[in-house]
């Protein structure tokens, strides 16, 4: 067991764990803390993977923006949260637990029968992707970043107009 | 080659991605379903980087689409998080239950 | 000069604007219609007479002017419509449209334009003029025997119309389908003649047909009749274009519609049934020259020959006991056209011609003259209706010789011009045209007689034409003594006065025509006088058609001498046995005509014999009986046949199959068709009612497909 | 010079030699990492004492009072005086409060303003991590505190507390922007996120080449930092104390380090970014010591804000935030990158600039872009200025004025 494989084993048990975690607990507040718990965990692994860039863009974008912002729409909606008693679940969670079960399974299995056409090249360097991700963004791949950019744009648009109180 | 292999990535995001969907599925509250749906979203990322970091080093895409997919993600959240509101605001609920007028 | 010949087409092209101005636009307008008409012809007329002398000298006897127009294509060859002009046609071309202007500035006055009792129907009557006029030009000028026949049917429909133009009088009507019928059945026989000959030639152009080739394959070859028997080629398609010429011309067998013609107006006789339309059937046995060449194997020109003979004699005959003034003149006209007919059957050809040219004058002049007369007799019955001094015993009939007498005091003009019409009808020797043309058909029979010898056909022919000539003579005199000899026998008579000036000038140039066309063709051997134009002009034609030269008849004074013998003894004998005869129209026969005493005295047969001759040997009877009767039995029984046996029960039973068959396409709609849409309707309301339950609007449910959606996809990959 | 200069890194390559004779290479690498760790937060809770006292003293002195000076000279054994206090107080947890996210609270709020020191470098050659994102990095690191106090503020179940905390991660959040954009201009003309790069491009300090964006992100640190003329958290007056009401002794206090560690971090960004880092002006003093002057030159200034401005209404900062420094930023952004592509300071790597006329020009090319932006930037926002300050002076909310004035114009 290498280094590397411990720190993996380490990093999936606290994704997974806290998956899970933000998936039982009763509160939606402390789920949406769990969730922040996988995104570290995410984080994590692409650092392992050697994505450095992604792991700390995942930082910056789940954990300060989107979490922060899910934290805010909890707390903006108290009433419901109030009662902590209050079933988490619907009429069909055993229901949706098989399935999801069943899911896993398949996947995995799937996972294990396909063998992937592994490329033999050596580690990748960490340093210096994001100068490549940057060029690669500005050049063969414009068409996304634009249309990403755009995306962003309207979604910014719709939330306000949305979510605004006249 | 890093010892870990491929396929431990692959079960690890495929576990992930089923747990986001109970959690998507289970939940009442609409923000539930929101973060069950961040995670899978999760899930894909690994999957994503894990195929560029193994079969694919060279190439952007793996890590350019995953960046894509987070910026998805987050405009994704953005505007449910809006409706949330505005629903909240109208129905005084966010119990996925209680917002069923889309029926027959 | 040939620029004038092909202005050729045009000639007939004038009438029939006229006709069409009329009959579309001027109708209303009397005076102007009929200066339309009048105007028309005067310019074919002078068109004809301007071709006609353009003509003389271009020698078109050799090379006649073609004019050619691909019309139709048929079949692997292009039918080519033509337009000729030989001789033959130009001289035509010189007395049609001149005859047809005359008549056309006498029927002005005699229908009476700008006087009080102006006939009704004054503008269609020049507009059927014009069209006939249009029609006879187009016969003479056609090159293509169909647009031959398209005339001819033309002139047909024209005389149909003009002798029932007073169509609210029964008899006109039945007179004019009567004369359509005959002729119509003249026509198909002409027809059927056409199309063998087309059938042989491959064409219907004169110039192209009557070639000598032709004419050696056609005699060999013969025409199998319906697979049954064959007929000699040549032989049966002349008989039967003669058949055309017969019905047209009005020869024997189907002579009866002529006499019927006479009630239409007197200028339409005059133009139609004296000068122009009857003689086109002779102009179309001249035309088709080469069918009835003279050469020893052709027996068909012998019955030619003898139809003609026969039917001269036998009109003169009848002729001789009508009281009618047109009548007599119908009759005449019948067996002058024998004597062309019968001048042309025995080889004849100009002589043919000639007295059918001559003819047209002189028979144009009587006819007319007797229309002066009749309109006179009128005005006396119409003076002595009003004034009621008469015996007043019933009307008295314009047109009946009897009610005439002594009117040469009333009409003078009308009077002299009638004794000229008179004597060239009858051939008073060297001054009348009638002598001359009459004098060549009787010098042709009697030489051609003294070669064959007694028992041969031209002498039978030329015995009856003599007596033929004997009797005409007798019942022109007989009637200058009944109409203008003698006393007045009524009181109408008494009262008749001389016709207006328009229609007495027409009289006048006839009458000078009559005399003066005679001396064209004196022949040549006669002293000083003699020239034979038309023998040189004709013959041309004759050389171009037959390729050998006509061999010209000299005068023989012998036959010439006699037969002017004749003529005026029948003229003086007829004129003194009427003169001073006394009894009108209501008196019978026996006890006012001297000649019907004569007859009345031979024991048993005579009185019979006189009946049989004034009822035209009943011919209209036996076809009456032979014809029409049979025909209508047939046609009852078919159409009795028709009614009960085949059509009314077909139709009956083919109501009640479709009423049938609708009766199952309805059961069928309604519950097959039917059934199955609304039963469709039913599974897809169904199957959307089930749907329905998925849409709970809970989004966990549509969530939990979707990633069930998912897991069959996963599934299915992993397969 | 150059041995004072180099004297820690001297020490820590003895060490890891010492260390390697007895063992394996790996397990060494780990150590050297744990124990540079553990220098730098030791460093880090010093530097918080200091700062404490500093603060307290120099506000004493702007206000016209001594400060603390009872315990030991000049008060400076006040912090020791406070730990202990703090040390002793009882660990207690509000009935209501969920006691798991409560008490993690604190321990996530410290944990990133440590990770700040790991991308910083204090001298030539001595940086923890030099990686290729550094900016991205610190950026991240201030986004990740704002969780930790949403959770403080929430799992004390206190409606002051929940308000404070919704409030200062409105008020971080919303400022977080204008720093990035900043960063971004910055990035831009240095050319690569790496801090020992912007530090080697700094021939002259970015702070001459952009004065406007200098002033900006120094404001908008102070609002990042929930600091004086933005410290409506900590406003006594309407929120108690804030999302950390409910919480005491040592809780309470690693609230306040990790504050005051974030503010030294924040000043430490400053100096790397615009002051040149530890590169010496004109006298040739050692790297580290250059840099830990820049520094406190830094801190005072933050310092000095919290002596003399008034705070803002929540209403008046977002406005002020959204309506005025965001424009003007990302105009910077775009005027500064038209600018670089034609006086580039950095071609793929080198830096492109030679020797005292390069630097010349460059400075005064760059600076009179600045003020000319400046100036514009001042004419353009004239009126909606001076609406809003007569609101101020009437006492209506800044905002609505604002608006209304920005969009008419």
């Amino acid at each position: 067991m290498t280094a590397e494989q411990v720190v993996f084993v380490l990093a999936a048990v606290v994704t997974l764990g806290s998956a899970l975690g933000m998936v039982t607990t009763r509160s939606v507040f402390v789920g949406a803390l769990w969730m922040i718990a996988v995104f570290g965990g995410v984080a994590a692994l692409f650092i392992l993977l050697g994505a450095g860039f992604l792991g700390i863009v995942q930082i910056l974008v789940y954990i300060g923006a989107i979490a922060v912002l899910i934290l805010f729409a909890i707390m903006l909606t108290p009433r419901v949260m109030g009662d902590p008693n209050a079933p988490r679940y619907n009429r069909q969670w055993p229901l949706v637990a098989v399935m999801a079960s069943a899911l896993a399974s398949l996947l995995v299995a799937l996972v294990l029968r396909t063998d992937w056409p592994l490329a033999q090249e050596g580690a990748p360097t960490i340093t210096g992707f994001a100068v490549e991700l940057g060029k690669g963004f500005m050049t063969t791949y414009i068409l996304p970043f634009e249309v990403a950019s755009v995306l962003l744009l309207v979604a910014l648009i719709g939330a306000i107009v949305i979510a605004r109180e006249e | 080659m890093s010892s870990v292999p491929l396929s431990w990535y692959l079960i690890v995001a495929a576990l992930l991605f089923s747990i986001g969907a109970y959690g998507a599925l289970a939940r009442r509250n609409a923000i539930g379903i929101l973060m069950g749906i961040e995670l899978m979203l999760n899930a894909v990322n690994i999957n994503l980087v894990a195929f560029w970091r193994y079969i694919e080093v060279t190439g952007l895409a793996g890590q350019l689409f995953a960046v894509i997919v987070i910026t998805v993600a987050a405009a994704e959240a953005a505007v449910a998080l809006a409706l949330i509101l505005a629903i909240y605001r109208t129905r005084d609920t966010v119990n996925v239950e209680e917002i069923d007028l889309l029926k027959w | 000069m040939e620029t004038l010949l092909s202005l050729t087409p045009l000639v007939p092209l004038f009438p029939l604007l006229a006709f069409l101005a009329i009959v579309l636009v001027l109708n209303p307008n009397k005076r102007l219609s009929a200066a339309v008409a009048i105007g028309a012809v005067g310019l074919s007329w002078l068109l004809g007479w301007a071709i006609f002398f353009s003509s003389i000298g271009a020698g078109l006897g050799e090379q006649p002017f073609v004019v050619e127009l691909p019309w139709m294509p048929t079949g692997r060859r292009l039918f080519v419509m033509s337009v000729m002009l030989d001789p033959l046609g130009a001289i035509m071309l010189f007395m049609v449209p001149f005859v047809a202007l005359l008549i056309f500035i006498y029927s002005v006055g005699y229908h009476n334009l700008g006087q009080p009792n102006v006939e009704p129907r004054f503008s269609r009557f020049f507009a059927y003029i014009s069209l006939f006029a249009a029609g006879m030009l187009a016969l003479v000028v056609s090159g293509n025997m169909l647009l031959f026949f398209i005339a001819w049917e033309i002139m047909g429909l024209c005389s149909y119309l003009l002798i029932g133009f007073w169509f609210y009088k029964p008899s006109a009507a039945n007179a004019a389908k009567k004369a359509f019928l005959t002729t119509r059945v003249g026509d198909v026989l002409l027809f059927v003649g056409l199309v063998l000959l087309y059938s042989f030639t491959g064409s219907l152009n004169l110039y192209e047909v009557l070639s000598p080739e032709n004419i050696e394959f056609m005699k060999e070859s013969s025409i199998s009749v319906a697979g049954l028997f064959t007929l000699p080629a040549l032989p049966t398609i002349a008989l039967l274009i003669f058949g055309g010429a017969v019905g047209k011309s009005a020869q024997f067998p189907l002579h009866v519609w002529l006499p019927d013609a006479m009630e239409g107006p007197t200028p339409v006789s005059a133009m139609i049934h004296a000068a122009t339309m009857v003689a086109a059937g002779v102009f179309l046995v001249a035309r088709m020259l080469p069918l009835f060449e003279p050469i020893e194997g052709s027996w068909w020109l012998g019955v030619v020959a003898l139809i003609g003979a026969f039917t001269a004699v036998f009109a003169a005959s009848i002729a001789v006991a009508q009281n009618d003034i047109k009548r007599v003149l119908a009759y005449s006209t019948i067996s002058q056209l024998g004597y062309m007919i019968a001048a042309l059957g025995i080889g004849g050809f100009i002589a043919g011609v000639f007295h059918m040219l001559t003819h047209a004058f002189f028979k144009a002049l009587l006819f007319l003259g007797s229309g002066s007369v009749i309109h006179g007799m009128e005005h006396g019955v119409h003076h002595v209706e009003e004034h009621g001094h008469g015996e007043g015993h019933g009307h008295v009939d314009p047109q009946d010789m009897w009610n005439m007498g002594n009117l040469r005091r009333h009409m003078p003009t009308t009077f002299w011009t009638y004794v000229v019409g008179a004597f060239a009808l009858a051939g008073v020797p060297l001054v009348t045209a009638g002598f001359w043309s009459k004098d060549e058909i009787l010098a042709e029979a009697f030489e051609k007689w003294t070669h064959k010898g007694v028992v041969s056909i031209p002498f039978v022919v030329w015995l009856l034409l003599t007596v033929g000539a004997a009797l005409t003579a007798f019942y022109m005199g007989r009637q200058l003594g009944l109409v203008f000899g003698g006393r007045e026998r009524t009181e109408a008579a008494r009262h008749a006065h001389e016709s207006p000036r328009s229609m007495t000038v027409p009289l006048m140039i006839l009458a000078l025509f009559a005399i003066g066309f005679g001396w064209v063709n004196i022949p040549k051997n006669v002293p000083l006088v003699g020239n034979g134009w038309l023998y040189t002009f004709l013959a041309e034609t004759h050389i171009n058609v037959l390729h050998e030269p006509y061999e010209k008849v000299p005068f023989v004074f012998s036959v010439a001498a006699f037969s002017s013998i004749l003529a005026l003894g029948g003229l003086a004998l007829g004129w003194w046995l009427y003169r001073d005869v006394t009894g009108d129209a209501t008196v019978s026969p026996f006890e006012r005509d001297p000649v019907a005493r004569a007859f009345a005295r031979i024991p048993l047969v005579g009185r019979p014999l006189w009946l049989l001759l004034e009822n035209k040997y009943y011919v209209d009877e036996i076809y009456g009986v032979l014809v029409v009767r049979p025909v209508l039995a047939l046609s009852a029984f078919l159409n009795s046949f028709d009614d009960r046996w085949i059509i009314d029960p077909l139709v009956d039973g083919v109501g009640k199959a479709a009423r049938g068959l609708s009766a199952v396409g309805r059961w069928i709609d309604t519950y097959i068709v039917d059934g199955i849409v609304n039963y469709i309707g039913y599974i897809l309301d169904e199957l959307a009612r089930g749907l329905r339950l998925i849409q709970t609007g809970r989004l966990p449910n549509y969530l939990a497909i979707l990633v069930a959606g998912v897991l069959a996809l996963v599934g299915l990959m992993l397969r | 010079m150059e041995a004072l200069d180099r004297i820690f890194i001297r020490i820590g390559e003895a060490f890891s030699t010492f260390l390697a004779q007895y063992l394996p290479a790996p397990v060494v690498t780990v150590i050297g990492m744990f124990l540079s760790a553990i220098i730098i937060s030791t460093f880090a809770a010093l530097t918080f004492m200091l700062l404490t006292w500093l603060e307290r003293k120099f506000v004493g002195r702007m206000q016209d009072r001594i400060g603390p000076n009872r315990v030991g000279p000049f008060g400076l054994l006040q912090p020791i005086a406070d730990a202990i206090k703090m040390f002793t107080k009882e660990l207690i947890t509000p009935a209501g409060a969920h006691k798991v996210v409560y008490n993690l609270a604190p321990i996530l709020v410290v944990a990133p303003s440590l990770m700040i020191f790991a991308v910083i470098p204090f001298g030539r050659d001595m940086v923890a991590a030099d990686l290729d994102v550094g900016v991205l990095y610190l950026i991240a690191l201030s986004s990740a505190t704002e969780v930790a106090i949403l959770m403080a503020g929430w799992a004390s179940r206190n409606k002051f507390s929940l308000l404070g905390a919704m409030r200062a991660v409105a008020q971080m959040l919303s400022y977080e922007v204008p720093l990035v954009l900043i960063l971004l201009t910055l990035v831009l003309m240095a050319g690569s996120m790496r801090l020992t790069d912007l530090v080697a491009v700094q021939g002259v300090p970015f702070a001459f080449l952009q004065p406007v964006a200098f002033v900006i992100f120094i404001v908008a640190a102070a609002a990042e930092l929930n600091r004086t003329p933005f410290d409506i958290p900590e406003a006594e007056s309407e929120l108690v104390a804030g999302y950390h009401t409910e919480y005491g002794g040592m809780k309470f206090g690693l609230f306040m380090m990790a504050e005051f560690i974030a503010a030294f971090g924040m000043a430490a960004l400053v100096t790397t970014v615009f002051l040149g880092g530890w590169r010496p002006w004109l006298i040739p003093l050692p790297s580290w010591l250059w840099f830990l002057i820049k520094t406190y030159l830094v801190l005072f200034v933050f310092i000095w804000f919290r002596g003399t401005f008034p705070r803002l209404r929540i209403d008046q900062l977002q406005a002020f935030c959204w309506k005025f420094l965001v424009p003007v930023t990302l105009l910077n952004v775009i005027v500064t990158g038209v600018v670089v592509t034609f006086v580039p300071l950095v071609r793929n790597g080198e830096v492109v600039v030679r020797g005292i006329g390069g630097w010349a020009t460059v400075t005064v090319v760059y600076f009179a872009v600045n003020v000319v932006f400046a100036l514009v930037v001042a004419w353009l926002y004239r009126r909606p200025t001076l609406q809003a300050v007569q609101q101020i002076q009437v006492g209506q909310p800044a905002g609505r004025g604002l608006s209304r004035e920005v969009q008419t114009a």
